[in-house]
This record gives structure tokens, C-alpha cells and sequence, in this order.
């Protein structure tokens, strides 16, 4: 009965290529470090999916998908996809041994009962007290919160992947954020493209950088108040 | 106790103009297909309609949008749909975001006479705007109430006579927790089978839920993002 | 599909006897008048539970027991009882065709979601606004209110089953309940071993007289307002 | 993901005097036999204990009772116990007594990050002596606040290592919902089967509320009211 459990990827590695920042498999594969043995981790759509990909050997997870099922594996194979088995972005998945399915109320009990131990999603901007903003852009179509909003108000460990500024160059790690929000004072880490933060005491910690990038080149990508203590160490990716 | 009806034609009698309905659905995973059918054949109009999504622009609720047939919808994410984006920015559809873990209980609270209940989700975002907040345990929360339907159409694997009904894979979604908070709760399913079939200790949803049954045909349960790998 | 399920009673029948007012028999023979085809109904503890030995023929009804089961059947055949299987009075039951097991919050969702459409329960004191007290007598040992108090708030309908008066001969039929209450301005009927009354409008309406027995006979027995107009009928029991 | 312990010794340790324990069980069926009797061997006191009822005088909680291990009873409905009564009337013991339905409701909503809601149930009784009052659809409702344990222990038909646990006839009743609401839930079961064995389909308790599982041992089952009909 104790026999480790094949897991399978979701979807096909890429290489990770160390560009002097991380791309997004950096990213996850950085995040993939925080997993610990015996968590349930609900990954959000996107790029958070891709954790999944990344577990470290030796640890078991299970990865809770909001719509309503626990043990969630990797993509069918061709032809054997079902309908009516999908995660919450609405993509055909399979079951591991030991899954559940349970109905959508159930399932946010466990989010919001704080039974899920790590809650992994994207951002458009994070601020220094630990508010996200990720689903509302004023004057664009809203395509609504879907399970964001509770995730981040239960969640007590709750990572950001995102990039660090935005396609003009522009800081999305700031003093406040100026989109509708999520949630607030809820996110205890982020990493980006450049780097890892912890927030604590209304104020982003560096804690690691990515391959390559300086201290200073972090700094100038962040409009929030970035605390540098010591010696930051570079990711140890692989 | 029988509550089996012919069709979903049959099933949906009684739906007017105007009326609030329920439809269980994640994505286009678990939608009462055959009721979305008839109330485009019908044509009945001015719905408010809360489910979890709005199909996409030629299925699921996206039927009944093209026919411009829902006045209101109560979801929690509704991308996917460009005539939903179109109706939406021109002010033809009204549109309520609930956020996802809220909309699964205020349906069950409505099922389960609890008018009323304080969650965390959402506080100091808008949703929270107008709501009563309150701590508990140092940590804030907002007061979000019951919903109801004058109808609940839910979608499922397995039924009886009786009403009771066993859904399949990630279909369950929102279906049980709508079927308790109709008025009317019309269950329609892939096989209805005979009384005393399913096992009553795997029974999803307990018949007192449901009042109208039936068999449903054609299920083209489309599939909305299809991933896989290959076998080498 | 359509073939009328076969239902056993729950106890052996016995014989009803007019004594000039009813036993208990006969009050649960006359409260099993009221059932509609179709109800879900849940009985008490004690007396009520025989209701379901008089099912009137070609009405069909379900029996909801609020420890988490819906389409209770009679007591098993000696040897064959399942002690994971009983009813709110803790005795061994069976299943009937189209039986449901649930847990105790989805069971409480029924009814106070008002999905069970009749209670019957018993009484300590009924009072003519329709407040019921059943569940403690002050100075003696408490026992609890069970699921009693979440079933009087939640039932569109519920009829009381109870003796008229106490043994010292005092009416339980009162303008005031004087022991704790359960539930306030609930009950809509009473059926006792004299009358059939109706609660509404601060009093009780004198319905149905049991066999042999006067309005005035009635009227001595009650201490609360009773209304009585017209001609009142004798309950037809048999 | 593997959760299992070898028994029930194992699986109450770190339970302490003075801790909140939930335990499943409506009457005599569906109690975690075995924990009890680890409980009752390691002479814990001071307990406060949630569970629906509290045995008999020698069987289930009774066992607890006998030797004063239980300093406060939360309960719907304490009869059939002279023990109780006696430490009761003596001021031995306190009791804080709900109805059912909330009961049940406090220890999902526990479970499931519901701080407080409101029920119709109690209104007007001493009940809901101290609770806030508030009017809904024109009918008062009381406030009533979640309940949490230290420890919950649970007592299922089947379960896997990853804690997935099927219940068996009305042996469910608080079960599924204490396992929700425990800091740490202990279930002990009849068959511990292999990962993959149960179908992910029926299981009543996802593992994701369970922390520790194991196979118990000699289950008396002992029924509490024994009604039968002869074959004749």
C-alpha cells in the first residue's frame, strides 16, 4: 500500500533555457521547489497549470481542481478523452489512482475551509501588502472572477507566477495596485521572470534572483518598495 | 412516487416569460442540453438565468443568447462568447459576477433554508460593495444570501423514477446544488433506469430534490478545450 | 416504471377500538387521512411513526428520518436486521425500492430547505397562536431537542399528535404553552384523542369531534380559545 | 500520499486533556468503536466532546462518562444514559444542547469556511437566548457560529491510504461532516482497501479531510433498539 504512485506529466516538458531572466518554465519549475510532501495544491489556469510538470522527486501532491475533482493526472491520450472528466480551465484531464469527484459546493469548502495547502495562480499586479489584482481590466470585456476571489481570500499559502513588468517595460510589482482587485493582503510570495519576493510588513523581500539578473536590474523593475538584505542568492533551478 | 416526464417539451411546462432559472454546467461539462433546446424552441424570453458559465457562442446558453432570449446573467466567468461580449458592452444583457465558491453556496443555502451566510471571498474587492461585513476570528467576511429559481434544470448520468440521480466525472459540478434550490427542479438524464436500480448509498442527489424527470437524447456533450497527448 | 412499489407496514396493525374517544391507534388512523400522493413526510418518535401503518390506498408517500435516510420500510424479518441501519428512534428499519442514504446536514437541508412536505410529531402542550413545547420539563432530567426544534421552524405543515389532556385530567390544549418551547406559531392541526382542530388566527377551530364524543365534552377538555361553528362531524375512520 | 496508521492507539496520539473532539455517530451507529476504546485506555479528561448523542452507559461516550473523562458534552439529544443524568443533576458535567439540523450545519460550516449563518431553527426558544435575530423572507432567523475540534474521529465502511472514505446505511449521518471540520481527523474503517480500489466516483468523504486512517478491529455494532417482524 505504500507503493509511490506514477504520476504523469500534464503536458510535455520543454528544455528550460537560461536566457539571463527565466521564461516560464523557469518560472513554474522555481515553484515547483515549494511543494511539499503530502500537499494539495490548486493550480490556476495558465501558467500555473505547468507546475504540475515539475514535482520533485520523492514527493507526493494532489492537485485539486476547483470544478470538482482531487487526484487530477495528465492529458488523455488521443482518443480517449472524455467529456465529462475536465479540469477548471476546461481541458480534458485524467484521474490518478485515489482521485474523488465531488460536487462545486464541496469543493469550495475545501477552499475555503482552508483545506488546500498551497494555492499557485497569475497576476496582472501584486502590491507590497499583498494584494492581487488578476481579473478585471476597467473598460475591457470582463470575463468574471471564476474562482479567484475565493481561492485568495481562504488560501493561506498563496504563490504568484507572473512577470515582473508588462509588455511597455512597466513594473506590475507595486506600492498599490490600480486594477479592481481580487483580493487583499493575501499573497505571501511571488515569483517572476527576475525574481523571488516574500511579502511581509507591507514591503516586498528579495529572496533569490534569477540566473543572471543583478539586484539592481530587480530594483528598476520594481515600482514597490523592494527590501534587499544581504547577499541574494541566485535560483538553484537544476 | 413517479415523476417521469416524456421529454424535455413536457419538462419545461410552466416556464414563462420572465422567470428565474437555474442551469447546472461547468463549461459546456454537465449542461441540460435537451431543456436548452426546448426553451430555444419555445422562445421563452426575459430569463434570468444563473449558471456557472454562458456556453459559447452556438452552444450551451449560448443558444438562448442568440436568440436574445436571457434579459440577465448571474455566473461567475463568462468569456469564451463573443454575442455574450456584444450584448454585454452594448447594454442589452445584464450581467451579475458572483465569485465561484459564492455562487455554489448561495445555491445550496437556497436548497437548504439557509437565507444567509458570512465568506471571506471577495472582501475588499467589489463584490463586497453594499454587503454587510463582519470578523470573525480577526478576519473579515461578507454576508451573502440564499438564491433560489422559480426553475432548476440540471443535467445528469443516472436516474430514477423516484428523482434520484448519480452524475458522472467533473459533470456533477453545480448540478447538485441547483437541484435543491429550485422550486421546480427538472432533472434530465442519459439513463433513467428502474426503480430500485441505483444503490441507495451512492445516490448523488436524493430524489426530494426533483420533481420532473426524463430521459434525454442526441447528447452531443461538446468538448471545449481538447487536450491530449500521443501514445509515443 | 410506473408499477406501484409494495409497502409493508412498519408494525403489526391493531385492532382500532371506539372507547367514545381514540386511542392512539386512532389517532394516527385519522392523521394518515391528511396524506397527499406524492409527499415526503417525516413522523416522530413514538405515536407518529404508526401513521405509517395507515397509508390510504392509492396514495403514495416517502418517509424521511432525519439521521439520513429518505424511502424507510418496515422492521426487518428477525435476523435479518443491519445495525447500520435505523431510523431517528434509533430502531432497526429497512429500505424500500428507491431508497436514498444521505448525511445529517444534507438531511437537515430537506427539511429546512422545506423540501419534506409533512411533519408529525407529538406534544407536551400545543397553544392557540400555534407554539409547541416538546422537548423539556424545567427541575427534570433534559434530554434534548433532537431534530424537533429544526423541524417546527422549517414544516409548511405540521400536525401534532398528542393526548387532549394530561393524566391528572389538565388540557394541553392551552391559550399559553407554560414549558419551554420548541417552535413558535407553528403547528397549523392537532389531532387528539378528542378532536380534530385547526390553528389559525390566535385560536383553535373546532373541526372534527372523535367518535361519541360532544362539543361540550371537547370544549371542557380545552383550556386555549376553541372556535366552534356549525355543525361539527364525526371523525369516519374506518 | 499515504495516511494510514496502525491502529487506533496510534491514531489518537496528540490528543491531550482539555481538547475539543468531534465523534461521529448517530446513536450507537457509526461510532468510531475503536478510538473510543484507545481514549477510554489512555485516560484523557477534560474533554469537550461534539458528537449527536453520548452513548450508553456502556458503550460509545458512555465508556468516557463512566470514567469522568468528559468535562463538557455538545449534543442534540443525551438520553438513555443514567450516567449522563447523574453527572448532570450533579453539576459533574456540562452540556450545551443544540438542535440536529444546526448541529450538523455548525460542523460543515466549520469544515468548510463558513464562520456563521443563518437557520430558522431555535427562534423564539431558549435557544436563541444571546444570538442575533434577523428577519429573512419574513420569518426570523438566529445567527449561529461554526464549529471546529482539535480532533475529529470518524468511523467509515471502506477507505483508501489517501484517506477517500464510503459509508454504509444510515452509518453516515455526522460522519462526513465532523471529518470537515476536525484540525486533524482521525477515520478508522471496517476495510482499508488498496489506492485506486474505490471508485472516485462514490466516495462520500474525499481524503483531503482525512489525516490519518486505519483498519479498526472487533466492531461490536451494537444496536440500540433491536425491531423486527416475525417471518410469519
Amino acid at each position: 500500500m505504500k507503493k509511490e504512485l506514477s504520476r504523469e506529466p500534464f503536458v510535455q516538458k520543454t528544455k528550460y533555457q537560461n536566457l539571463g531572466m527565466l521564461d516560464k518554465v523557469g518560472i513554474v519549475k522555481r515553484i515547483a521547489q515549494e511543494l511539499q510532501d503530502g500537499w494539495y495544491v490548486n493550480l490556476g489556469i495558465g501558467i500555473p497549470t505547468l507546475v504540475a510538470n515539475y514535482i520533485p522527486q520523492g514527493i507526493s501532491v494532489e492537485f485539486q481542481s476547483e470544478n470538482g475533482l482531487l487526484g487530477m493526472g495528465a492529458f488523455p491520450y488521443d482518443g480517449e478523452e472524455d467529456a465529462d472528466l475536465i479540469n477548471a480551465g476546461k481541458q480534458t484531464v485524467t484521474l490518478l489512482p485515489g482521485a474523488t469527484l465531488f460536487d462545486s459546493a464541496t469543493s469550495f469548502a475545501m477552499i475555503r475551509g482552508q483545506h488546500v495547502q498551497l494555492t499557485v495562480l497569475g497576476a496582472m499586479e501584486v502590491a507590497e501588502n499583498g494584494d492581487i489584482a488578476n481579473w478585471k481590466i476597467p473598460g475591457r470585456m470582463v470575463k468574471g472572477m471564476g474562482g479567484a476571489m475565493d481561492l485568495v481570500a481562504s488560501a493561506e499559502n498563496i504563490i504568484v507566477a507572473m512577470m515582473h513588468t508588462n509588455k511597455k517595460g512597466e513594473s506590475k510589482i507595486l506600492s498599490n495596485c490600480t486594477l479592481p482587485l481580487t483580493g487583499v493582503a493575501c499573497v505571501k510570495k511571488v515569483v517572476t521572470n527576475l525574481a523571488v519576493m516574500e511579502i511581509k510588513d507591507g514591503a516586498f523581500h528579495l529572496i533569490e534572483r534569477a540566473p543572471g539578473v543583478s539586484v539592481e536590474e530587480i530594483q528598476n523593475a520594481t515600482e514597490g518598495t523592494l527590501i534587499v538584505e544581504g547577499e541574494i542568492p541566485e535560483m538553484q533551478l537544476d | 412516487m413517479n415523476k417521469v416526464v416524456a421529454n424535455s417539451n413536457k419538462a419545461i411546462e410552466g416556464i414563462k416569460d420572465g422567470m428565474t432559472l437555474m442551469l447546472g454546467g461547468f463549461g459546456l461539462c454537465g449542461i441540460p442540453e435537451n431543456c436548452i433546446g426546448s426553451l430555444v424552441k419555445k422562445r421563452i424570453t426575459n430569463l434570468t438565468c444563473i449558471s456557472n458559465n454562458a456556453g459559447v457562442d452556438d452552444f450551451g446558453l449560448g443558444l438562448l443568447l442568440q436568440q436574445r432570449q436571457i434579459k440577465k446573467m448571474i455566473s461567475s466567468y463568462v468569456g469564451e462568447n463573443d454575442e455574450f461580449e456584444r450584448q454585454m458592452l452594448n447594454g442589452e444583457l445584464e450581467v451579475d459576477l458572483i465569485p465561484q465558491g459564492s455562487l455554489a453556496e448561495r445555491c445550496r443555502a437556497g436548497g437548504a433554508g439557509i437565507p444567509a451566510f458570512f465568506t471571506p471571498a471577495g472582501f475588499g474587492t467589489e463584490v463586497a460593495e453594499g454587503k454587510e461585513i463582519r470578523e470573525f476570528n480577526g478576519k473579515p467576511h461578507i454576508l451573502e444570501s440564499a438564491l433560489t429559481a422559480d426553475f432548476a434544470i440540471v443535467k445528469a448520468w443516472k436516474g430514477d423514477p423516484f428523482g434520484n440521480l448519480i452524475f458522472k466525472g467533473t459533470a456533477r459540478n453545480f448540478n447538485p446544488v441547483m437541484a435543491m434550490a429550485g422550486k421546480i427542479t427538472i432533472a434530465e438524464v442519459e439513463e433513467l433506469v428502474e426503480p430500485g436500480e441505483l444503490d441507495p448509498n451512492q445516490i448523488h442527489t436524493p430524489g426530494i430534490f426533483v420533481q420532473r424527470i426524463f430521459q434525454g437524447v442526441d447528447y452531443e456533450k461538446r468538448i471545449e478545450q481538447r487536450t491530449v497527448r500521443s501514445k509515443n
